[in-house]
């Protein structure tokens, strides 16, 4: 078990790294999946089926066929991963990622590592984050759907291509 | 744990039933005019509805919501803001086939119920909420314009960027902060132990916060995004979701003693915020830039009020708080009621010429709006940087005073520069034809009135309003304790 | 009861009728074009009528402060809409008045774009003054401090000459941002005060009585100082009053010089001297060097200047460098000193910009060497500025002579060096007005190529009035010290706190 | 009391002063004369009844009258008031008498000006202020007649202000004259602050006398009071506005810059004596500087060409004497000699200009020549004040006066340093070389005008009404001697017992030691004193007609152009020298700082916070350097050389987020 | 049952969040700067879950799914955002191109969208 976690784990990082350095847009989408794939794996193993199952299903599923609809739509091609690799010298990426590398370890700082105070926590079945989330949740989850309907009718406001005749 | 209960704030429930009516509406029959109204009797019905909340919650529990004045007051601010940025786009709404008013004034109200859910949030949960659903409407709202002009495309695509790098960082500083307290209470994480994460948590939280009102350097965005966007959503940005997020950064830090960590970080960005706005807006041609830039300055004078904990703290948070709302919202008015259907909106400064001779109202009206803003009496921006530089005094902040005075001696300039345009002598070019708005005259009217009286007689504003300090001195001697131990 | 408030406010509420007299629906009915004009007249007239009712109106009490109105503003802040009237703040209004009049007489009356607005605005800047004058709650005095520059800043930017913006944001510019420093410093006091009794009030004669260290009382009273010293002005921070004075229109440079330069002196001796009297003491070395300076250095650069109405602006600079250095001598003839040089510049200087003006009206130049003689054409006009001209450059029997006379006296008595050097500005101040003299009046008159008017004899008599009061503050200043005599608040304090209006 | 006609002596001048400036364009040339004139009469008659009380008075009192306090303070109390004594009649009398007779002259000779109503504003205004500058008795009062006599002076210079060389002239009296009345002021200060802050005359001796003033102040006060009346006097260094000031028409150069206000400053030492006494080395200054004066004046009289401008520098040269005399601590004859000088030199000036007005304005004397002929009348009054100018011995006014200083000047010994003085012979016979001189330069004039064939038209006669005054002063300047003369002639000492009261006041209240040097009468001198005293001018006379009078055609220049031109030069020298070391740098310096310094600064710093925003700017767009490869381009305002990158801002604000994120943790985590 | 401790699962979700923020910084195509910002929401989800563990409490899987309904509306908006831009006929999706709102750096005609550079400053 120690080992699928390091083992998923490790996939989650080389994914998003992965996912970064690409030059074609698929190649990114799928590391992205793959990435998302092992993350479901550590919400797994950290005793959320629940969030592991809905990571699947959801991001790695809906959002991401999103992404591949967009890049069939938009219909890249060669240039775009020539001028990719044009963007990607390494005195572009150098001063953001030495940036990103900073934070990372003012974040690491201050985490603790000391192996972990409390036992191993129990599983959160979905059950339980159901009653939460149709208990004291509930209007949480109403201001959610007021996200979604702003997500949505933000994305068909934009979308519009043309001036409607009225 | 979070103790269930039904508490729900009835502005609330009026935007989010609004929004329902409104959908149905749009369902079945697109009406321009009717979706104004709609979105109108919204905001009326949740104005009235301000301060009588359904149910309750049990005293000394911890909930999702909470009722206070803070809130209501905050509330209101945003709703009538809301109405004005209503009534300043009503004209290209409901008349300029480019602007599809539906769906605007759809994402008016869904904003408007984010900003008030912020508001009255007590949990990260409806604060997160609230700030994404007032940020993706507003990502619709910028881009509302686009098919005239293009800049409404590109100023939404940096605001989704970049508000989406925002939320990560607050998110995972959130997320810091619940792995270290367990519990999603939206106040500074307080725990045993290490101090380490609570520290990074609150910074990150605050970076996210610093980000959405624009401090330095967290602000590059905004004068971009409101020169992008129509001039009234523009406004929107200005006052409601800078209003919204105001009221929560008081509550998650409260207005008490800051945390010995942030004691040299928040005067910093004070500096830089007052220091950077200032002289950004020296440069500007154009009305909205200068706007947000002004706007950029004016958080740096609120924060100086949230630093200075003392007896006229909470009552001059409250002045400023509604000084610059309503003088904002004038200036905003005033430029809407310049331009007209098929115009540009008055955007560049150069455009205002000789305004004291063609439409005098206009003029006045803003000079006083402007002088507001600067300070200047008989506006009630006056007294509300007196209070400012009151607080300071009392918490003797003399290089944050410093800063202030420099800072305001530069915002004069650029406020007088505009007058003094407007004073210059009019290209009969320039001027654009007038067309009957009596809406705005209307609101223009009120704005005034309200500047002038508030000016004159801001007693009557001067509430403690602000929620009970959220950090006292003991606390700290905790976190260090704990830190050090 | 009291006339303060109606005093503050009349010019203003007529002001806001004169607007509305230009509106072209009223014009219709009124049938005269000049209604502003006569509106704003008649306001002024009205305003001196009550302002003789206020002086002839006996005491309230048997101290120095005449005049007593109060009702709470901000009670929350301890703020309160507080007037009180003493010699000094009297003789002042009535300064502000007496040159008003002649200003609206001679000068506004050519103003046509907008003349409404025009009058609105010179009207809402005298309330301005009249209330700086009188407030006693530190607040409420702020309030008019900030107050009167706003419409004389739209003023000089609107209706001023051809580079009236530059001159006008500077301008304002200058005095808003020492006003900063001076709320600061107001606010410190305020705080401190509150700090040793828990009383939050901004009643000057409250805080009159506030035990401040030595360095904390010094600090506060820079910044008070800073705000005056622009105002009056002191030499660093003078360069906004040559700009400001050049462009602004006739009467607003009247205004301007005459009344609003005042306002630093007066505040000066109310909230430096009489609020702080030890650091002013202590500070009063640096004062008086400043005040030497700015003699000097003012009627140096005014004998280098072409432009006539530069010209005077910079001897203002330099006769209100007696000003600032009677007040800081510390003795009672200093002070008076300075308020009788208050009193004289504001006449005379005031007088020197109508004629400026009216010669910029008639000839459309302020070059002296475009000017040429005007004896010949217009010894009316050239009379009343070889007078005014001979009084600025300090003649004994004229009042500005007086003022400096008494600054000197008591300069002498703290260093007589310094009063030496501020005697050498007298020789300056010869040369330069002499130079206009020559320049404009007493000269060979250029080839004019249209005929100018000279004053009609009903302005001159204006002018005459002026003259005669400079005279008799020159021969006879005694009634005027008597009469000006600032009131410490102490002695509010103790007999007439509490006073209500009858 | 007559004291309230000493207010009316000043009301009717300056009451008809007013009048003709309100009034100047209603009044006619005739009117106004004669108002000015009238007034100017009035006034005389009034001082003659006043002398008349005054001398037939019993007591010793003057007369006096304050009329308003000025101001009372706490430190400071001055008056308007009024005193009459011997000193002031003397003054007032001269002053309306000859005031009068110059008016009168004028009256005619302004008649043809236009601007004939201001000239006589300025007159009587003169007049007017004359008077209270005499009839002070305090010396606040004092000051305003002072400066008050040098307006109207201004104004009279410049009077034909079309000219700018006339109103040059004038500014330049007023200058220098203002220089020294700024000292004066000083001076009063000085002696204000110390002596309890009153400047009644009578109080500041007393408190001279008293002790209660400290010999430094004394010194001091002196020091700067002098300077004021050099100034006024136009004595060294202040000599060079009195020639010039004969731009102005010729009765204001009669009676202002030759008979009243240019004595003003004598009749300052005159009144104040008491504490110039006090002060000896000042005294000795004053001494010298009158030696110089009067020596350097009659040597630039001798080449001047201009006729005017020879009796200016003569009217210089007699102050000196009176300077002498004042050092010498003889203010009585100081005071004599005034009132004759005041008497020839009016003459002097009045014929001039009388001579003037018939050879159509031409001053040059050597264009005018054989005017004996045209206008005996003229020459004989003109003859009759240069005898008394130059002293000829007996009949004239002119000798008895100087006499009087000459024979008390070889006794006094002048205090240089405790225990070092300079003895009065040395400068007796300056004295006397300057009165030789006198009568050189004067005859001079004389020989070149009158005798010979006319050089220029001459036309017209010389009006009645002018030549009434000239016969009066012409009796004046030759008789009014005969009041006070020498005891080894006629002991006559009619003046100095006029005097006698305010003298005793004087000599009583001074210690021993300040009055070493004061010798008043002649007694002790030796006879031959007087003999050298006489026989001067009359080798002055001689040596003249040598030169002059029998030489035809006429000498245009002194002989031997050595030493004694170059000493010539020294008057008009000293102007050019000011005129390169003050005034000229004062112009460029000026010009210079025409555009405020200060104001440049302040502006200059406003615009470099407009260049800092600008670097705001740079930062909103500037780059990391490391985005991506672009145009580089300067700035407009290359100054800052920041380069801007085509780059991507939404990267660039989102590294500025990140970067504050990482600043922000990084000083959570330190603190 | 769990085999990973919280500060695990934190070093985990900073390492992610750092190579998100990484590839925002780094990326010019619009598209990777979304899946960037995805993968940083993530690393904050990772945190909830991970905490939510912890203290045994289903708020943070909650949360979890509050962030994912942002991430869906989030990715919608920018994706249109994406083709809002791309039917104007920019020329790529690169975030850095084609500014047309360069502030006071604009020049020339904003709506022809090539600005020129150098001029910095207008009037």
């Amino acid at each position: 078990m120690q080992f699928l976690a390091l083992l998923s784990a490790a996939i989650t990082l080389i994914g998003a790294i992965m996912v970064i350095t690409r030059r074609v847009a698929v190649h990114a989408v799928l590391w992205l999946v793959v990435t998302l794939l092992a993350l479901a794996v550590v919400f797994a193993l950290l005793g959320a089926p629940f969030a592991a199952a809905l990571e699947v299903i959801i991001y790695a599923g809906a959002v991401m066929v999103l992404f591949v609809f967009v890049i069939m739509m938009l219909n890249l091609g060669r240039p775009d991963s020539d001028r990719e690799k044009e963007w990607l010298r390494p005195r572009a990426w150098l001063g953001p990622a030495l940036l990103a590398t900073l934070l990372c370890g003012e974040l690491l700082y201050t985490l603790p590592f000391r192996p972990d105070d409390t036992a191993a926590p129990d599983l959160l079945t979905a059950r339980d984050v159901g009653l939460s989330l149709f208990g004291p949740y509930v209007l949480m989850v109403e201001l959610a759907s007021f996200l979604l309907l702003s997500g949505l009718v933000t994305s068909f406001h934009i979308g519009r291509h043309r001036l409607r005749e009225r | 744990m979070i103790v269930h209960d039904l508490f729900l704030p009835s502005p609330l429930l009026a935007l989010s039933a609004g929004t329902m009516v409104l959908l149905a509406s749009i369902a079945w029959r697109r009406s321009a005019a009717r979706s104004l109204s709609i979105g109108l009797i919204t905001f009326l019905a949740a104005l009235a509805l301000t301060g009588r909340h359904v149910g309750s919650a049990p005293p000394g529990t911890v909930t999702l919501f909470i009722q206070d004045r803070w809130a209501d007051y905050n509330g209101i601010l945003i709703v009538l803001s809301s109405i004005s940025i209503l009534l300043m786009s009503w004209r290209d709404l409901a008349r300029d086939p480019a602007h599809p008013a539906d769906e605007s004034a759809l994402l008016l109200l869904t904003g408007t119920l984010g900003a008030v859910a912020m508001v009255f949030s007590a949990n990260y949960i409806p604060f997160f909420l609230g700030l994404e659903i007032l940020g993706i409407s507003l990502l619709g709202l910028v881009a509302s314009r686009r098919l005239r002009f293009p800049e409404g495309c590109e100023a939404a695509m940096k605001y989704l960027i970049l508000s989406g790098l925002s939320s990560a960082i607050l998110l995972f500083g959130a997320g810091l902060a619940y792995a270290v307290t367990g519990s999603l209470h939206f106040t500074l994480p307080v725990a045993a132990g290490s101090p380490g994460i609570q520290t990074a948590a609150t910074i990150m939280i605050l970076i996210g916060i610093f980000f959405k009102l624009s401090a330095v350097p967290f602000h590059l965005w905004l004068p971009d995004v409101m020169e992008g966007a129509p001039v009234p959503v523009a406004a929107f940005i200005a006052m409601v979701s800078k209003i919204a997020i105001f009221s929560s950064l008081v509550r998650f830090f409260g207005t008490g003693h800051l945390p010995f960590y942030m004691q040299s970080l928040m005067p910093a960005v004070i500096i830089l915020t007052i220091l950077g706005g200032n002289l950004q807006a020296l440069q500007q041609t154009s009305f909205t830039r200068l706007l947000a830039c002004s706007s950029i300055a004016h958080v740096g004078y609120l924060l100086i009020a949230v630093l200075s904990p003392g007896q006229l703290q909470s009552g001059v948070i409250t002045i400023y708080l509604a000084a610059y709302t309503a003088s904002t919202l004038g200036v905003f008015a005033i430029i809407s009621a310049f331009g007209s259907p098929g115009h540009p909106d008055g955007t560049e400064i150069a455009d205002w010429k000789g305004l004291f001779s063609t439409r005098p109202f206009l003029a006045v009206t803003l000079s006083l709006m402007l002088l507001s803003l600067a300070g200047i009496p008989p506006g009630i921006g006056f007294f509300a940087k007196f209070g400012i530089i009151a607080t300071g005094v009392e918490r003797q902040h003399d290089l944050l005073l410093a800063v202030l005075v420099t800072g305001s001696i530069i915002g004069l300039y650029y406020y007088l520069n505009i007058i003094r345009v407007m004073t210059g002598a009019a290209t009969p070019l320039m001027v654009p034809p007038r067309t009957r708005q009596p809406e705005l005259t209307v609101l223009v009217t009120v704005l005034t009135i309200i500047v002038i009286i508030g000016g004159l007689f801001p007693a009557r504003l001067l509430r403690p309003l602000l929620p009970a300090p959220a950090m006292t001195p003991p606390y700290q001697d905790v976190m260090k304790a704990s830190r050090s131990g | 009861m009291s006339p303060l408030p109606a005093l503050v406010l009349l010019p203003f509420l007529g002001g806001i009728a004169a607007w509305l007299a230009d509106r072209p629906r009223a014009a219709t009915v009124l049938r005269n074009r000049e209604a502003p004009w006569r509106i704003s007249l008649m306001v002024l007239v009205i305003e001196t009528l009550l302002l003789l009712a206020a002086t002839l109106r006996p005491s309230i009490h048997n101290g120095p402060w005449t005049d007593h109105f109060s009702v709470p503003w901000i009670p929350a802040m301890g703020i309160a809409f507080r007037l009180d009237m003493d010699g000094l703040s009297l003789s002042l209004i009535w300064l502000t008045l007496i040159l008003s009049l002649p200003a609206v007489l001679l000068a506004t009356r050519q103003v046509k774009t907008n003349a409404g607005a025009f009058h609105f605005l010179f009207l809402s800047t005298i309330t301005g003054i009249i209330g700086t004058f009188l407030a006693t709650d530190l607040f409420l005095f702020f309030f008019f401090w900030e107050l009167m520059l706003v419409p004389m800043f739209v003023l000089i930017s609107a209706w001023g000459h051809e580079d009236r913006q530059r001159a006008a944001i500077k301008f304002f510019l200058f005095t808003q941002g020492s006003g900063l420093l001076m709320l600061l410093s107001i606010l410190g006091l305020v705080i401190a005060h509150y700090r040793a009794t828990n009383v939050l009030t901004f009643d000057y004669f409250i805080l009159a009585a506030t035990p401040l260290s030595p360095s904390l009382s010094l600090l506060l009273m820079s910044g008070f100082f800073i705000a005056f010293a622009v105002k009056l002005p002191v030499v660093p921070v003078h360069v906004w009053l040559p700009d400001a004075h050049t462009q602004a229109p006739t009467a607003c440079s009247v205004l301007l010089a005459g009344v609003l330069l005042k306002t630093g002196g007066y505040g000066m001796i109310r909230f430096n001297v009489m609020l702080f009297p030890e650091a002013a003491s202590r500070f009063a070395p640096v004062a008086m060097a400043l005040g030497v300076a700015g003699i000097l250095y003012g009627a140096w650069l005014s004998c280098a200047q072409n432009d006539i109405k530069r010209l005077i602006a910079y001897s203002s600079i330099s006769h209100l460098g007696f000003v600032l250095l009677g007040i800081f001598t510390g003795s009672q003839t200093g002070m008076q000193g300075a308020i009788i040089q208050m009193l004289a510049h504001g006449l005379s200087t005031g007088a020197l910009f109508l004629i400026a003006g009216s010669i910029q009206d008639r000839l459309h130049t302020r070059d002296m060497r475009q000017i040429g003689g005007l004896w010949a054409a217009m010894p009316r006009l050239s009379g009343a500025g070889l007078f005014f001209a001979v009084a600025s450059l300090g003649m004994p029997g004229l009042g500005n002579f007086a003022g400096e006379f008494l600054v000197l006296f008591a300069t002498w008595h703290v260093s007589p060096p310094m009063a030496v050097l501020a005697a050498t500005g007298l020789v300056l101040a010869a040369i330069y007005s002499l130079r206009m003299v020559n320049g404009i009046f007493l000269a060979a008159p250029l080839a004019s190529p249209k005929p100018v008017t000279d004053f009609p004899a009903g302005q001159m008599a204006v002018l005459g009035c002026v003259m005669a009061f400079l005279l008799v503050l020159g021969l006879y200043p005694q009634p005027f010290v008597t009469f000006s005599a600032p009131s410490p608040p102490a002695v509010t304090a103790a007999t007439g706190e509490g006073v209500s209006p009858p | 009391m007559p004291g309230f006609l000493l207010p009316l002596l000043i009301l009717s001048p300056l009451a008809a002063s007013v009048i003709l400036f309100l009034f100047a364009k209603r009044i006619s040339a005739r009117g106004a004369g004669l108002l000015a004139a009238g007034s100017v009469g009035f006034s005389a008659v009034i001082s003659m009844v006043l002398a008349f009380l005054l001398l037939s008075r019993t007591n010793a009192d003057p007369f006096q009258i304050t009329l308003w306090e000025w101001m009372r303070t706490a430190d400071i109390s001055a008056h308007m008031s009024f005193l009459l004594d011997p000193v002031s009649l003397v003054m007032i009398l001269v002053v309306t008498v000859v005031g009068f007779l110059i008016h009168l002259y004028a009256a005619r000779y302004m008649a043809d000006d236009p601007g004939i109503a201001r000239f006589f504003g300025c007159m009587t205004l003169f007049v007017a202020a004359m008077l209270v500058l005499v009839l002070a008795s305090d010396l606040f009062c004092l000051f305003i007649g002072w400066e008050g006599v040098g307006l109207c002076s201004y104004l009279l210079i410049g009077f034909w202000y079309e000219n700018p060389a006339n109103t040059a002239a004038a500014r330049k009296a007023f200058y220098i004259t203002r220089i020294g009345d700024t000292a004066m002021l000083c001076g009063l200060l000085l002696l204000m602050t110390s002596a309890g802050g009153s400047l009644q005359i009578s109080h500041i001796l007393s408190a001279v006398t008293t002790g209660q003033l400290s010999s430094s102040v004394v010194s001091g006060a002196a020091l700067f009071l002098l300077i004021g009346a050099l100034a006024k006097s136009a004595q060294i260094p202040f000599q060079t506005w009195l020639p010039d000031a004969m731009a102005g028409p010729t009765p204001t150069s009669a009676l202002i810059h030759a008979a009243t206000m240019v004595t003003a400053g004598v009749y300052l030492i005159a009144r104040l004596h008491m504490l110039f006494t006090a002060a000896p080395l000042v005294m000795t200054l004053m001494a010298v500087t009158g030696t110089l004066t009067l020596l350097m004046a009659a040597c630039t009289a001798l080449v001047q060409t201009d006729l005017k401008r020879i009796l200016a520098w003569s009217t210089i040269s007699q102050l000196g004497y009176m300077f002498l005399a004042l050092g010498t601590g003889i203010w009585q004859a100081a005071l004599f000699h005034l009132v004759t000088h005041a008497f020839f030199k009016a003459l002097l000036f009045l014929t001039a200009g009388a001579i003037i007005a018939r050879v159509h304005h031409e001053q040059n004397i050597f264009r005018m020549g054989g005017l004996f002929r045209a206008m005996p009348g003229v020459a004989a009054a003109f003859l009759a004040g240069a005898s008394a100018l130059a002293g000829l011995p007996l009949i004239t006014a002119g000798f008895y006066s100087k006499e009087m200083i000459l024979s008390s000047v070889w006794p006094a010994s002048f205090a240089l340093a405790p225990g070092l003085a300079l003895s009065g012979h040395l400068l007796w016979g300056a004295a006397l070389a300057g009165a030789f001189l006198t009568a050189l330069y004067i005859f001079r004039c004389v020989f070149i005008i009158f005798p010979g064939q006319p050089q220029t038209a001459i036309s017209g006669r010389t009006p009645r009404l002018m030549a009434i005054p000239l016969a009066c002063l012409a009796f004046l300047s030759l008789a009014g001697g005969f009041v006070e003369m020498p005891d080894a002639l006629v002991p006559v000492h009619l003046f100095t017992h006029m005097l006698a009261p305010a003298a005793a006041g004087s000599s009583a209240a001074i210690s021993p030691d300040a009055v070493s040097h004061i010798a008043i009468s002649g007694a002790e001198a030796p006879r031959w004193l007087l003999l050298a005293g006489g026989i001067a001018p009359v080798a002055g006379l001689a040596v003249a007609w040598v030169l002059w009078g029998r030489t035809r055609p006429v000498m245009r220049e002194v002989p031997g152009q050595a030493a004694i031109v170059s000493l010539a030069r020294a008057g008009s020298g000293t102007d050019r020298l000011y005129d390169v070391f003050f005034v000229q740098p004062f112009r460029f310096l000026a010009w210079l700082t025409r555009h405020d310094i200060i104001d440049g600064l302040i502006t200059g710093a406003g615009r470099m916070t407009r260049r800092l925003s600008l670097f705001f700017l740079q930062v909103r767009a500037g780059s990391l350097g490391l985005a991506s490869a672009g145009t580089i381009t300067m700035t407009r305002e290359g100054d800052l050389l920041l380069t801007r990158l085509q780059n991507g801002r939404v990267r660039w604000y989102a590294a500025w987020i990140v970067a504050g994120l990482c600043a922000a943790l990084a000083s959570a985590l330190l603190a | 049952m769990s085999v990973l401790s919280l500060s695990d699962a934190l070093l985990l979700a900073a390492l992610l969040f750092a190579t998100g923020l990484a590839g925002v910084l780094v990326r010019r195509d619009l598209l990777f700067m979304l899946m960037s910002l995805d993968i940083m929401l993530n690393a904050a989800a990772l945190v909830f879950v991970a905490a939510g563990a912890r203290w045994h409490d289903a708020s943070g899987q909650v949360m979890f799914l509050m962030i994912l309904a942002l991430a869906a509306s989030e990715t919608a908006a920018g994706l249109a955002i994406i083709l809002c831009l791309h039917a104007r006929g920019r020329p790529s999706l690169d975030a850095d191109t084609g500014n047309l709102l360069p502030g006071n750096l604009r020049s020339g005609n904003p709506l022809s969208g090539n600005p020129q550079p150098g001029n910095l400053q207008r009037g």
